[in-house]
Order: C-alpha cells, then sequence, then structure tokens
C-alpha cells in the first residue's frame, strides 16, 4: 500500500480522537432526533462513552495514569443518572403508557 | 500496518457502526443491545490501550450493569417498534443533521490540529507511532505539525525541553521526575512500548485513593443519593409492584 | 513475524481445544448427572446404550442437531437465533482466562495452559460473565411468550442480585492474595498453611495446605452459594421453574439451540466450578508437594528420562511436560469434585420460593459478604502495622 | 479581671439586655417588674464593671492613665483602616461613670414609672440599646466608632420621643427630633472627612500625637473640621441654629428625658469637643463661634425658659441654656470646667427631671404648672429632693452648680479667648436661670394649691424616690471634686483631667475672680428673691404686668417664633421644590425611561419566548450551536 495511506492508518492519538469525535456526534444525534426519552439516556451514554475513550488515550499518550482514573468518574456517574433517567422514564410511562420525549413538554413552566 | 493498527481498525469500524444502529434502529431493544456491543468493543479497545482495570470495569459496570438495567426497562415496557420515521424531511431535522455533522467534522479537525498544537507535550514524541518505517518516508504539508512530530527521532524529541532550559538530559529527567511523582508513572512508560506497569491496577488505584480521593467519595455519595432518588421516582403508591 | 505467526496459530489452537473441551465436557457431565441422580433416588438411570450407558450421549446429540429448528411466529427472528450463541459465548470466553495447569516448553517455545493470561483475570471473568444475563434476556424477549420473558426476567434480576453478593466476597479473597491475577493466587496458596503477623511467619498446622478456603472460609461459602443462583441451578433454578413458567427463557427454544442454553449453563458451571479450585482451594497446585510446582518439576527432572528418550526432548522440556500433566490431572480433580458437588446439591435440595431467593440474596448473603469484607481488611491492616 | 474582658462585659450587658427584651417584648410586656429588673440589672452590671475600670485608672500613674483595648478590625480600605478598639481614659471614664450611674438609676426609677404603661419591655429594651450606644459613643478609640455611637444615640432618641407614637403630635416630635440631627450629623461627617483626608487617620490617639500649631483665618483644615464638627454638636447637643428639637422632645417618656436630653446624649457634642480639645485650641476662629453660639444660646434659651408653663419645657430650655454655658466654657478654652459643668449638670438636672416625673405621675400626667402649687406637703420627697436640685442649679454656694458654673463664668471672664462681655451675657443668663426655676418652684411647690379637685395627688412609690434621694445627694457633693484654688483646696478633677486637656491658661488675679463669684451670687440671689416676690407673695402682680407687655410677652410665650420662621423659610421651599420636582421631572422624564425600559424588556422576552418552548430536543441543538460556535473561534486561531 502507499506510504501516505499506511502513514494515515498508522494509529495515533489522533486516531483515537478522530474516533471519539464521530461517537461523540452519534450520540448528539441521537439526542436531537430520537423521540423515544430512553434512546435518548442511550445516546448520552454513548456521548459518556466517547469522552471515555478520550480520557483513556490521553493517558496512554501522555502516559498519565490520571486519565484513567477521570474514567472511573465518568463511569459513576453515567450510572447514576441511567439509574434516575430510567426512573423518570419509568414514572412518565406509568402516566402514559409511552416515553416519548415530547411529553417532557408538559414540565414547562 | 501492524497487529495494532488491524486491531483499532476493526475495533472502530465495529464501534462506529453500531453506533449508528443504536441512534438510526427504530426498535428500542435493537438500540440497547448495539450500545452494550459499542461499548464492550470499547473495552476491548481499552485493552489495547493498556488500560486493563479500566477495560474490565467498562464491560461490567457499563455492558454489564447500566445497558442490562437498560434492556430490562425496555423489554418491562414492551416498546415495540416506533411507528415515527427518525429522518423524516423537516427543515429542522436538516438543521439538527447538519448540526451533528458539522460538529463531527470541528471535533476531528480540533482533534488532529489540536493535539500537535499542546505545547512542550512529551506525549507526542513518545507515541510509538514514530517508526522507522514512517521516519524515511518524505512529507506532504497536509498537516504539518503531525508530520513535524513524526520526523523527531527520539533525541530531537527532546528538543522542546531542551529550549525551555539548557542541558536536554538533565532537565528530561528533572521533568520525568516530576511527571512519575506527580502521575505514579513508572519510567518504562516514557518508552513507546513497554506500558507493562503503567496502567496496572496498583498505579491505578494509588492515584485514584491519594490524588483523588476527594473526588472518589463525593462520587460514591453522588451514587448513593441517585439510588434513593431513583427509587422514590419509580415506585407508585402501592408498592412496587402496583402500576397505578 | 514467525514468531507472531506462530503465536497467532497456537492461540487459535488453544481457543479450539478449550472450546471443545468444555462442549464435550458437557454431554460427559450430562451422563453424570443423570446416573448420578438415578443414584441417589436409587434407580438405573441410562444404562442401555453402550456401555453404563455412556452412548447415550451420542444418541442425544444426534437427535438435538436432527430435530426440526422452528421459530415461534411472532418471534424476533434475528434476537432469537441470536440468544443461544449469546448465552454459549460469555461462559466459553471466561474460560479463556482460566489457567488449567503449568505452562510447558516445546522446541524451546513456552506454552502457557491458558488461552490469555490476562493481568486482571479474575475482574475479566466477572466482566464477561455480566455479560451472560444478554442471552437469557434477549431470548426470553425475542421468543414473545410472557412465561419466557418472565423467566428471563427474573433470571436476569436473580444473577444481578447475586453478583453483588459474588463480588463482594470475592474482594476478600483479592485482598488475601494481593493480585487479579489467577496465576499468581495459585502460587500464593502453594506450601503449607502459613501467615504472616507483625513480622512473624507463623506456621500452627503445617499438614494444612495453604488453601484459601481456611483464610476466607465466609467467601467460600457465600461465593459457593452465588455460584447456583449465577448459573441458575436448584435450588436458585426458578428462570425455569417448571411448575409456573413452562421452561423459563428457554420454553420456545428446542434442537440445538436449546443444547446451546444447555451448553451455557454447564458452561457457566464449570467456570464457577473452576473458580472455586482456583481461589479457595490451591488451583492446580499439588497440595502436600512442599514448594509447590517447582518441587514437582524437580521430581519429574529426576524421573523423566523415559519420556525424554522416547520423545527425544531435552530433560527440562520433557520434565516441564509431565509437571503440565500432573497439574492438569490435579486441576481436573478437584474441578471435577466440585462438579459433582453441583449436581449432588441439584438432586438433593428443593427449590426456593422467588421473594425467598432475593431476601437470601440482598438481605443475608449482601450483609455476610460486606462483613467479611470489613473483617478481612481489619485483620489485614493489623497484620501490617502494630497499633501498639 | 483582664480590662478588655470588662470592658466586654460594660458594653455587652446593656445590648444583652435591649436583646432579651427585645425578643421576649410579647412575654415581658405583660410584667414589667420583669422587664424592668432585667433592664436595670444590665445597666447595673455595666456600672459595677465601669467602678472597677476607672479605679483601674486610679491606680496607674497619672501619665499612661488610659485602657486601650483592640477587639478586631473592624473595617480596612485603602489607607482607611478602622479597629473595633475602646478606650478608657479620664474623660471616658467620667463619661461612662454618669452614663451608666444615672443610667441605672432612671432604670431603676423608670420601673415604678412605667408601671402604668402598656409596653415596658419595649421601653426598656430601647433604653438599653441606648445605653449600649451612648458607651459606644465615649468608649470608641476613633471617630467612626464614635459616629456610630453618636448615629445609635439618635436613633434611640427618635424611638424614645416617638415612644407613645399613637399620638401624631409625640411622633412627629420624633421625626424631628431625628431630621434635625440628621443636619448636624452631615456636619460631623463632613469634619470626620476632612480630618481624615488631611491627617490620613481617625484614631484619637493618633491624632493626639500630632502636633497642631493654631491656625489664623477662617479656612484651614483644622478649623474647617472643627467648625464640621461643632455643626454636629450642635444637632446633638440643641445649640442655636438647631436646638429647636429639644423642646419638642419632651414628648417622650419624662425619664427618657432625664437620661436622653438632659443627662447624657445631649452632652455627646461636649465630650466631642473635650475629647479633641488638642485640635479645637488650634482653631481660634471655631473657639469664637462656639462660645458666642454658647453664650447666646444660653441667654436665649434663658429667656425663653421665664415665661413657659410646661414644667418639663421650662427645665427643657434650661437644658439648652446649661448646654449653652458648657459650650461657653469650651469655647473660651476651658474644657475642664465645662466638662466640669456637665457632670454636675447631669446631676442636678436628672434629679429635676425625675422629680418632674414624679410631679406629673402624681399629678396624673398633669403638666402645666399654673395647675399645681403646694405639692410641698403632698409629696415632701419630691419637694426636697427638688430643692436641691433648684440650690444647685440656680448656683448657690457650695452645691454642685455654683463650682461649675463659676468656673465657666471666671474663665469666660479671664480667658484669652474670652471677653467680658461673654462674661456680662453669662451673669445675666444665671440671673434669669434663676429667676424661673424659682418661678418654678414657687407656682409647683409653695403658693397656694390650684389643682384640679378630681385630681388624687400622691406621693411616688420606692423605686421612684430612692434616685431622687441618691442624684440630690450627688448634686450637693458633686460639685466638690473640682473647687476653685482660691479655696486653698485641692481641685481634684483637674489633676484628674490635666493630662487629657489642655486649657487655655487663665490669667487674672484672685480678687477678681472673687469679684466674679460675688457678682454672679448676687445677681442669681436677687433673681431668685424676685420671682419669689412675683410669684409666691403676691401672685397677681405677674397678670398685670402681661396685659401692659403683650406683644414682649406672645413673642416670648411663642418661643420667638423660630420653629415657624424656619417652616415659612426652609421647610415649605424645601416641600414646593420636591412636589415640583415629582410633578414634573419624576413623572414625565423618569417614569417614562423606566416604562419605556421594562416594555424594551417585555417585548425582547416575548419574542424570546418563542424559542423557549418546552422541546427539550430543540434545547439541545440550540446547545450543539453554542459548542459549534465555540469551536469554530478555536478553530479560526
Amino acid at each position: 500500500m502507499s506510504p501516505e495511506l499506511a502513514r494515515v492508518l498508522h494509529v495515533s492519538l489522533n486516531h483515537y480522537l478522530a474516533l471519539s469525535a464521530i461517537l461523540f456526534s452519534v450520540g448528539v444525534l441521537g439526542v436531537l432526533l430520537r423521540k423515544n426519552a430512553i434512546v435518548i439516556l442511550m445516546s448520552i451514554e454513548l456521548m459518556l462513552n466517547a469522552v471515555n475513550l478520550d480520557f483513556v488515550a490521553f493517558a496512554k499518550y501522555n502516559s498519565n495514569i490520571d486519565g484513567q482514573a477521570m474514567v472511573f468518574f465518568v463511569m459513576t456517574i453515567a450510572a447514576a443518572e441511567a439509574a434516575v433517567g430510567l426512573a423518570i422514564a419509568v414514572a412518565v410511562f406509568k402516566r402514559f403508557k409511552e416515553v416519548n420525549i415530547s411529553y417532557f413538554e408538559k414540565l414547562k413552566g | 500496518m501492524t497487529v495494532e493498527d488491524l486491531l483499532f481498525h476493526s475495533f472502530a469500524v465495529m464501534a462506529v457502526l453500531s453506533a449508528l444502529f443504536v441512534v438510526f434502529n427504530r426498535n428500542p431493544v435493537y438500540s440497547a443491545l448495539f450500545l452494550a456491543l459499542c461499548m464492550s468493543v470499547l473495552g476491548a479497545m481499552f485493552f489495547t490501550l493498556n488500560a486493563y482495570f479500566v477495560a474490565v470495569a467498562q464491560i461490567t459496570v457499563y455492558a454489564g450493569a447500566v445497558m442490562v438495567l437498560f434492556v430490562m426497562v425496555v423489554m418491562l415496557f414492551d416498546l415495540k417498534r416506533e411507528a415515527e420515521e427518525i429522518l423524516k424531511f423537516s427543515p429542522v431535522t436538516l438543521a439538527k443533521v447538519l448540526a451533528a455533522a458539522l460538529l463531527c467534522g470541528f471535533l476531528v479537525g480540533t482533534g488532529w490540529l489540536g493535539v500537535t498544537a499542546v505545547k512542550g507535550n512529551l506525549a507526542l514524541h513518545l507515541a510509538p507511532s514514530a517508526t522507522a518505517a514512517d521516519l524515511e518516508k518524505p512529507i506532504d504539508g497536509k498537516i504539518p505539525r503531525m508530520e513535524e512530530k513524526k520526523e523527531t527521532s527520539p533525541d530531537e524529541a527532546r528538543e522542546p525541553l531542551a529550549k525551555v532550559s539548557g542541558n536536554p538530559d538533565e532537565d528530561l529527567t528533572a521533568a520525568e521526575e516530576a511527571r512519575l511523582v506527580e502521575n505514579a508513572t513508572v519510567p518504562e512508560s516514557r518508552v513507546g512500548g513497554g506500558l507493562e506497569e503503567f496502567g496496572s491496577t496498583v498505579t491505578l488505584s494509588r492515584v485514584l485513593f491519594s490524588k483523588f480521593v476527594f473526588a472518589f467519595e463525593a462520587v460514591s455519595a453522588l451514587l448513593l443519593v441517585a439510588i434513593v432518588g431513583a427509587v422514590a421516582l419509580a415506585r407508585s403508591k402501592g408498592g412496587t409492584h402496583h402500576v397505578s | 513475524m514467525g514468531d507472531g505467526l506462530l503465536e497467532f496459530i497456537v492461540n487459535t489452537v488453544k481457543i479450539a481445544l478449550i472450546f471443545f473441551a468444555v462442549v464435550s465436557t458437557v454431554p460427559l457431565l450430562v451422563w453424570v448427572e443423570r446416573r448420578g441422580s438415578a443414584f441417589m433416588q436409587n434407580r438405573l438411570g441410562p444404562n442401555r446404550v453402550g456401555p453404563l450407558g455412556l452412548l447415550q450421549l451420542a444418541a442425544d446429540a444426534v437427535k438435538f442437531i436432527f430435530k426440526e429448528p422452528f421459530v415461534p411466529e411472532a418471534a424476533d427472528k434475528a434476537l432469537y437465533f441470536m440468544a443461544p450463541a449469546l448465552c454459549l459465548l460469555p461462559a466459553m470466553l471466561t474460560f479463556a482466562a482460566i489457567p488449567l495447569s503449568t505452562p510447558f516448553t516445546v522446541g524451546g517455545h513456552t506454552f502457557k495452559m491458558q488461552v490469555t493470561d490476562i493481568n486482571v483475570g479474575i475482574v475479566y471473568i466477572f466482566a464477561v460473565a455480566s455479560l451472560g444475563v444478554y442471552g437469557i434476556l434477549v431470548a426470553g424477549w425475542s421468543s414473545s411468550n410472557k412465561y419466557s420473558l418472565l423467566g428471563a426476567l427474573r433470571a436476569s434480576s436473580q444473577m444481578i442480585s447475586y453478583e453483588v453478593a459474588m463480588g463482594l466476597s470475592i474482594i476478600g479473597v483479592i485482598l488475601k492474595y494481593k493480585t487479579f491475577d489467577l496465576t499468581k493466587m495459585i502460587g500464593a496458596q502453594t506450601g503449607p498453611f502459613n501467615f504472616t503477623w507483625q513480622g512473624h511467619n507463623f506456621e500452627p498446622l503445617s499438614w494444612l495446605p495453604n488453601w484459601g478456603i481456611f483464610f476466607q472460609p465466609v467467601a467460600f461459602i457465600l461465593f459457593f452459594t452465588a455460584g447456583f443462583a449465577e448459573t441458575n441451578r436448584l435450588p436458585f433454578d426458578l428462570p425455569e421453574g417448571e411448575a409456573e413458567l413452562v421452561a423459563g427463557y428457554h420454553t420456545e427454544y428446542g434442537g440445538f439451540k436449546f443444547n446451546m442454553f444447555f451448553m451455557g449453563e454447564y458452561g457457566h458451571m464449570m467456570t464457577s466450578a473452576a473458580l472455586i479450585t482456583i481461589l479457595f482451594f490451591g488451583g492446580y497446585a499439588l497440595p502436600w508437594a512442599g514448594g509447590g510446582p517447582v518441587q514437582v518439576q524437580e521430581f519429574w527432572l529426576s524421573h523423566s528420562t523415559w519420556l525424554s528418550q522416547t520423545l527425544s526432548l531435552s530433560a527440562s522440556e520433557a520434565a516441564s511436560v509431565l509437571t503440565m500433566v500432573t497439574h492438569l490431572a490435579c486441576f481436573s480433580a478437584k474441578m471435577g469434585f466440585f462438579l459433582f458437588v453441583y449436581i449432588w446439591v441439584r438432586w438433593t435440595l428443593p427449590r426456593f420460593r422467588y421473594d425467598q431467593l432475593m431476601d437470601l440474596g440482598w438481605k443475608t448473603m449482601l450483609p455476610w459478604s460486606l462483613a467479611n469484607l470489613g473483617a478481612t481488611t481489619a485483620l489485614m491492616f493489623f497484620a501490617r502495622y502494630n497499633p501498639l | 479581671m483582664n480590662p478588655d474582658l470588662l470592658i466586654a462585659i460594660l458594653l455587652l450587658s446593656p445590648f444583652l439586655g435591649f436583646l432579651i427584651n427585645g425578643f421576649l417584648v410579647k412575654y415581658n410586656n405583660k410584667n414589667n417588674l420583669r422587664a424592668g429588673g432585667i433592664a436595670t440589672a444590665a445597666a447595673g452590671i455595666s456600672f459595677l464593671c465601669a467602678l472597677i475600670l476607672t479605679f483601674k485608672l486610679m491606680t496607674m500613674g497619672a501619665e499612661e492613665r488610659a485602657i486601650h483595648v483592640v477587639y478586631f478590625n473592624w473595617l480596612s480600605t485603602g489607607t482607611l483602616n478602622v479597629n473595633m478598639g475602646f478606650n478608657v481614659d479620664p474623660i471616658s471614664a467620667i463619661m461612662i461613670l454618669i452614663i451608666t450611674g444615672v443610667g441605672s438609676l432612671i432604670h431603676l426609677y423608670s420601673v415604678g414609672y412605667m408601671s402604668h404603661d402598656a409596653h415596658p419591655a419595649k421601653f426598656f429594651s430601647y433604653l438599653n440599646l441606648f445605653l449600649f450606644n451612648m458607651l459606644v459613643l465615649v468608649l470608641g478609640d476613633n471617630l467612626i466608632l464614635m459616629f456610630v455611637g453618636w448615629e445609635g444615640v439618635g436613633l434611640c432618641s427618635y424611638l424614645l420621643i416617638g415612644f407613645w407614637f399613637e399620638d401624631p403630635e409625640k411622633a412627629a416630635a420624633g421625626m424631628k427630633a431625628f431630621l434635625v440631627n440628621r443636619i448636624g450629623d452631615a456636619g460631623f461627617l463632613l469634619g470626620l472627612f476632612t480630618i481624615f483626608v488631611t491627617f490620613g487617620t481617625v484614631e484619637f490617639t493618633e491624632l493626639a500625637k500630632m502636633t497642631f500649631s493654631p491656625e489664623i483665618g477662617a479656612w484651614g483644615p483644622v478649623t474647617l473640621a472643627t467648625a464640621c464638627l461643632f455643626i454636629g454638636a450642635t444637632g446633638k447637643s440643641a445649640q442655636i441654629p438647631l436646638y429647636v428639637w429639644l423642646p419638642d422632645a419632651m414628648a417622650g417618656p419624662t425619664p427618657v428625658s432625664a437620661l436622653i436630653h438632659a443627662a447624657t446624649m445631649v452632652t455627646a457634642g461636649i465630650y466631642m469637643i473635650v475629647r479633641l480639645n488638642f485640635m479645637f485650641v488650634a482653631a481660634p476662629t471655631t473657639m469664637h463661634i462656639i462660645a458666642s453660639v454658647g453664650a447666646a444660646t444660653a441667654l436665649f434659651a434663658a429667656s425663653i425658659g421665664l415665661l413657659q408653663t410646661d414644667i418639663k419645657k421650662i427645665l427643657a430650655y434650661s437644658t439648652v441654656s446649661q448646654l449653652g454655658y458648657m459650650f461657653l466654657g469650651v469655647g473660651v478654652g476651658a474644657f475642664g470646667a465645662g466638662f466640669f459643668h456637665l457632670m454636675t449638670h447631669a446631676f442636678f438636672k436628672a434629679l429635676m427631671f425625675l422629680g418632674a416625673g414624679s410631679v406629673i405621675h402624681g399629678m396624673g400626667g398633669e403638666q402645666d404648672i399654673t395647675r399645681m402649687g403646694a405639692l410641698a406637703k403632698k409629696m415632701p420627697i419630691t419637694y426636697k429632693t427638688f430643692l436641691f436640685g433648684w440650690l444647685a442649679i440656680i448656683g448657690t454656694p457650695f452645691f454642685s452648680g455654683f463650682f461649675s458654673k463659676d468656673e465657666i463664668l471666671w474663665r469666660a471672664y479671664s480667658s484669652p479667648l474670652g471677653s467680658k462681655f461673654l462674661w456680662i451675657v453669662g451673669v445675666v443668663a444665671a440671673g434669669m436661670t434663676a429667676f424661673y426655676m424659682t418661678r418654678l418652684m414657687c407656682l409647683t411647690f409653695w403658693g397656694t394649691s390650684r389643682v384640679d379637685k378630681g385630681i388624687k395627688v400622691h406621693e411616688a412609690p420606692l423605686t421612684m424616690t430612692a434616685p431622687l434621694m441618691t442624684l440630690a445627694v450627688l448634686s450637693l457633693v458633686g460639685g466638690w471634686v473640682g473647687v476653685p484654688h482660691i479655696f486653698h483646696v485641692p481641685n481634684l478633677l483637674e489633676g484628674w483631667l490635666e493630662h487629657m486637656v489642655h486649657d487655655v491658661t487663665a490669667e487674672g488675679s484672685s480678687w477678681e475672680e472673687w469679684m466674679t463669684m460675688l457678682v454672679s451670687v448676687a445677681v442669681a440671689g436677687f433673681a431668685a428673691f424676685f420671682a419669689y416676690y412675683l410669684y409666691a407673695l403676691n401672685p397677681e402682680m405677674p397678670k398685670t404686668w402681661v396685659r401692659k407687655a403683650k406683644g414682649l410677652y406672645h413673642l416670648i410665650y411663642n418661643k420667638y417664633f423660630v420653629d415657624e420662621i424656619y417652616g415659612w423659610v426652609f421647610v415649605r421651599p424645601l416641600v414646593q421644590l420636591s412636589r415640583g420636582l415629582w410633578a414634573y421631572l419624576d413623572v414625565r422624564v423618569v417614569d417614562r425611561t423606566t416604562y419605556f425600559l421594562s416594555d424594551l424588556v417585555k417585548g425582547t422576552g416575548a419574542g424570546l419566548r418563542l424559542m423557549v418552548n418546552g422541546n427539550t430536543q430543540q434545547y439541545a441543538l440550540y446547545i450543539v450551536f453554542g459548542v459549534l460556535v465555540s469551536l469554530a473561534f478555536i478553530f479560526a486561531r
């Protein structure tokens, strides 16, 4: 294969960043497009995972373990967020028999 | 094109595809399962990044716990395939898609250029990517700073630090010491490949329980609060099993 | 590159071997189960086909394979087909991290008796095991049958609940051995029973092997019990409680797909048996063998001439091979025993009620595991620091 | 006991009393004994502390007689650095003795006086608060802290004058006092600023260290500062032109008049000048102003006092004129004398107010002396004690008032800053004082009774008479600490103050001093006898005289129409102007602008509101846009 291609394919920090950027944007797309509250929560989880990837990649390429420590905090937060989010989803479902995000407009003050 | 590259690219493709499925599949169950897959793939990727414990934690926490929660909820609600299109054409939808695409472009761009823009970042010179194969090659000025970086042999790599102050060797070792002290990494971690000890659970836990101990406690408290809140939210008047 | 290729090939072979080992052990276990249960219930069991009815296994296999693969009408096809694989996969993956024996050297190449030597082995196993839930959930949901769904939900919630207690009970053990690496754990259990207190080493009962169970009895009981729940076996087989849900999550499955669930369950069983062996009973290390593997190696160095001559290997290589075989045998023996215990218990104890199961998990085992953890921590602290 | 703890108790025990009575107001209102007990105890405790502190001072050497404690740095901005520091030195020692001593007596008195009132707890809490503020005023070691106390006592006086605010007149009186005081306070502030700008510090000790060369001419910084401060003093101490609030202040309960408007607060101005005497002596112009204002006030107020018929009003005007005396004293550089008169006046004027209070109490709220007479039999104790007050104020030899007043007159006569004219004015004022006081005595206690049949006159209870007796004794012996040298007994007060105040040395031979003393005594005696002759022996004569000189009578009776003049000259124009401003500027310009602005905001909000439609995903889109913009910014760089 051509040297340029080889260099571009050769993994470096930037590849990881690019990948996480793509995943993050996909997550954003999900948040923007989907109507199902639970799927939106999933998309948020996806974004968080993209961030995790960044952290770990930086941790390796800066040989600085702090990045990995951060991932733990992100995970914990994600878990908490998922728990509460799902609880809300359950509440909404009990009320409307559906978890469409548009029902949250009812919360508008 | 080494084995690592192969792994990375295959993993990357899988991750992106599953992520896309998560977003564009109309069936929430599939979305959840694909998300679990995506997370597992990322976990595998963490293994290749020498973050063993993090990888395992990723799989346990995300794939093993969080996503199971999602799947169970979705299955309990018995959410069928959604009726309405995800991408039905409308200006708003268009705006959203464009925004996401633009964001992606920006992020990737800043990723490529931004990393190299970081000043005095030893990592660039330590990155295992600076192999002989690339060093021979002539450079086209696509992403100049990247190229510079790739050109430097380990000795030249010390230059940025050397510029900062006098004798390269001493200063490098000094900087080394400083980094080691605060990051609890071991010297081998500098040399691209030999990251055996780095990322091991010991170093990780050392940093987690010394430097970030407060954050650790705070997060645990947060978790407790979240649990209580979730229970309070989800239970209905007549006990947990009664559906109002 | 040559090495790389060799490594690649070796790993592939290993994976294949482990897979087939597990898969082919399952019929054997089935046979043991059926004969054993018959024995316990004072009947004969399968004894027609072949000697001791051993060929019954082959017959079953054939039957499984040639059954008509029917699919429920309302099922979600893709997931319906994926579920059995999802159930089998984690079992295999977990088994991949288990060190079956000491590494041996042939032709200058050293081979580990383990697919991959992950330095966080135990945690890895837990992680992968926790993925086992998906298979069950997907199976239950995709076959669009309310019994299946209920069974699946039961199974998953039960597994999650018991994972908590299981993991916590393990932490005490990990603290004891100060490592995640299963091989290191085994290494820490060689030799006679001894412990260090305030810098002095004590060896009170030199005739006891230095096994984890003597240090972590509570953890052992908890882990063992949780193991049943994890594998959905009696007395915790609520998910397929035929009394209330026809057959739980695999009600709608037949033929080879059902067989895969079966294998998955037995795979889980084998993994947990192996884990019990490694964590609490010295893994592949021979008990009463003095210094453990090293001792055995030395013994074989002086007694392996016959092999080295027949296979024209160097003495040390032959010795390593024989050591490996010895330890493999030892490991299989221990593991076999615990597999038998599993079967034994299945035919001895009655089934729990679901609320009892949950109470046991959350209100009994969790507190005990926490207490065990606290006690272990305190002991280890005082073992190292003198508060006075 | 270490001093800072002592001072803390001294200050905080009244404050604590205030808090207790203030928070338990509902509960304590039911029982004036409880409320009064708490308040009096608080005052008593701080009086004890004051005594101990004074003894501590006495044990010290004459030079370093000062206890200075700093609790914490209160505020420090730029070069201004104010400590929460308190300073007990000979001057403030006497002040705190007067404040807490007379204060606690008056508290005790009030227990009896307020027995019929509905809100004793409120009253006592205010009274305690006043004590606290007054102590802060006199103890504060810098001008800022003094100003805090200055404002605090102003507030308390406002609250207490308007204590019975259901009566609009009394409420108005309180407001008047407050507003008039504000004018003075503005002057005080200006003086404070001038001092800070000029000398860069507001600490008394710092200022005292500096050397002031006497300034010639009107507009030197010291002159300016002292003049401004004196304006403050005129406000607080009721001098021309700002005295008008004090007579109205008699609307408050009588103990308040005794404590605040006779003994303590109104003397704050004198205290301030004495405290800063080193600065005032350096400003001859200011001193001249002070002396002349003081003399004028003394005469003017005394002349008004001649014909008043409200017992408290008379006492109020006499207070004003006595304060005029004090200012005359400090104005001619006799700070010691002025301070001495402050002390003695505190005793006998408090005594007379309380006596008047007990008279009013006994008369069931009657204040008009033309409706009294021959009360000597009915309330003997009040009568006897009041007699002491009378003797003291008209300057009967060897009573306290005699020494202090003659000290002032002699200094006015002899000091280089003084003059014969000032002395004559002072003597005339003394004569008038003697006249109207004797008149008061005649119409109240002697002569024939003109009391309505309905009123059941009775002597006051012990809680009220005990303070009267104590003060009576004090107003006899109070003056013996400052006996002039010509009697060849040591002048204790002078010795006590000598390192603090720098009097302008008076030159003059001892026979001159004898002469002035005799003259004033003679004038006072004659005036007193004349008054006795007029009002006791043949009471018809004054009426005929009044008929003869109607215009003059009305002029004086209506206090020279000063209030009306002020009303026409200052108040009405001000009211008109502000009404005009409201009608035109405010309504037409300000309001319209604000309305326009509010409408603008409303409109924008209404526009933006469309964005916030509750669609969470759109919100997310906005977030993404924000991120994009910032990324673009990073990217562009």
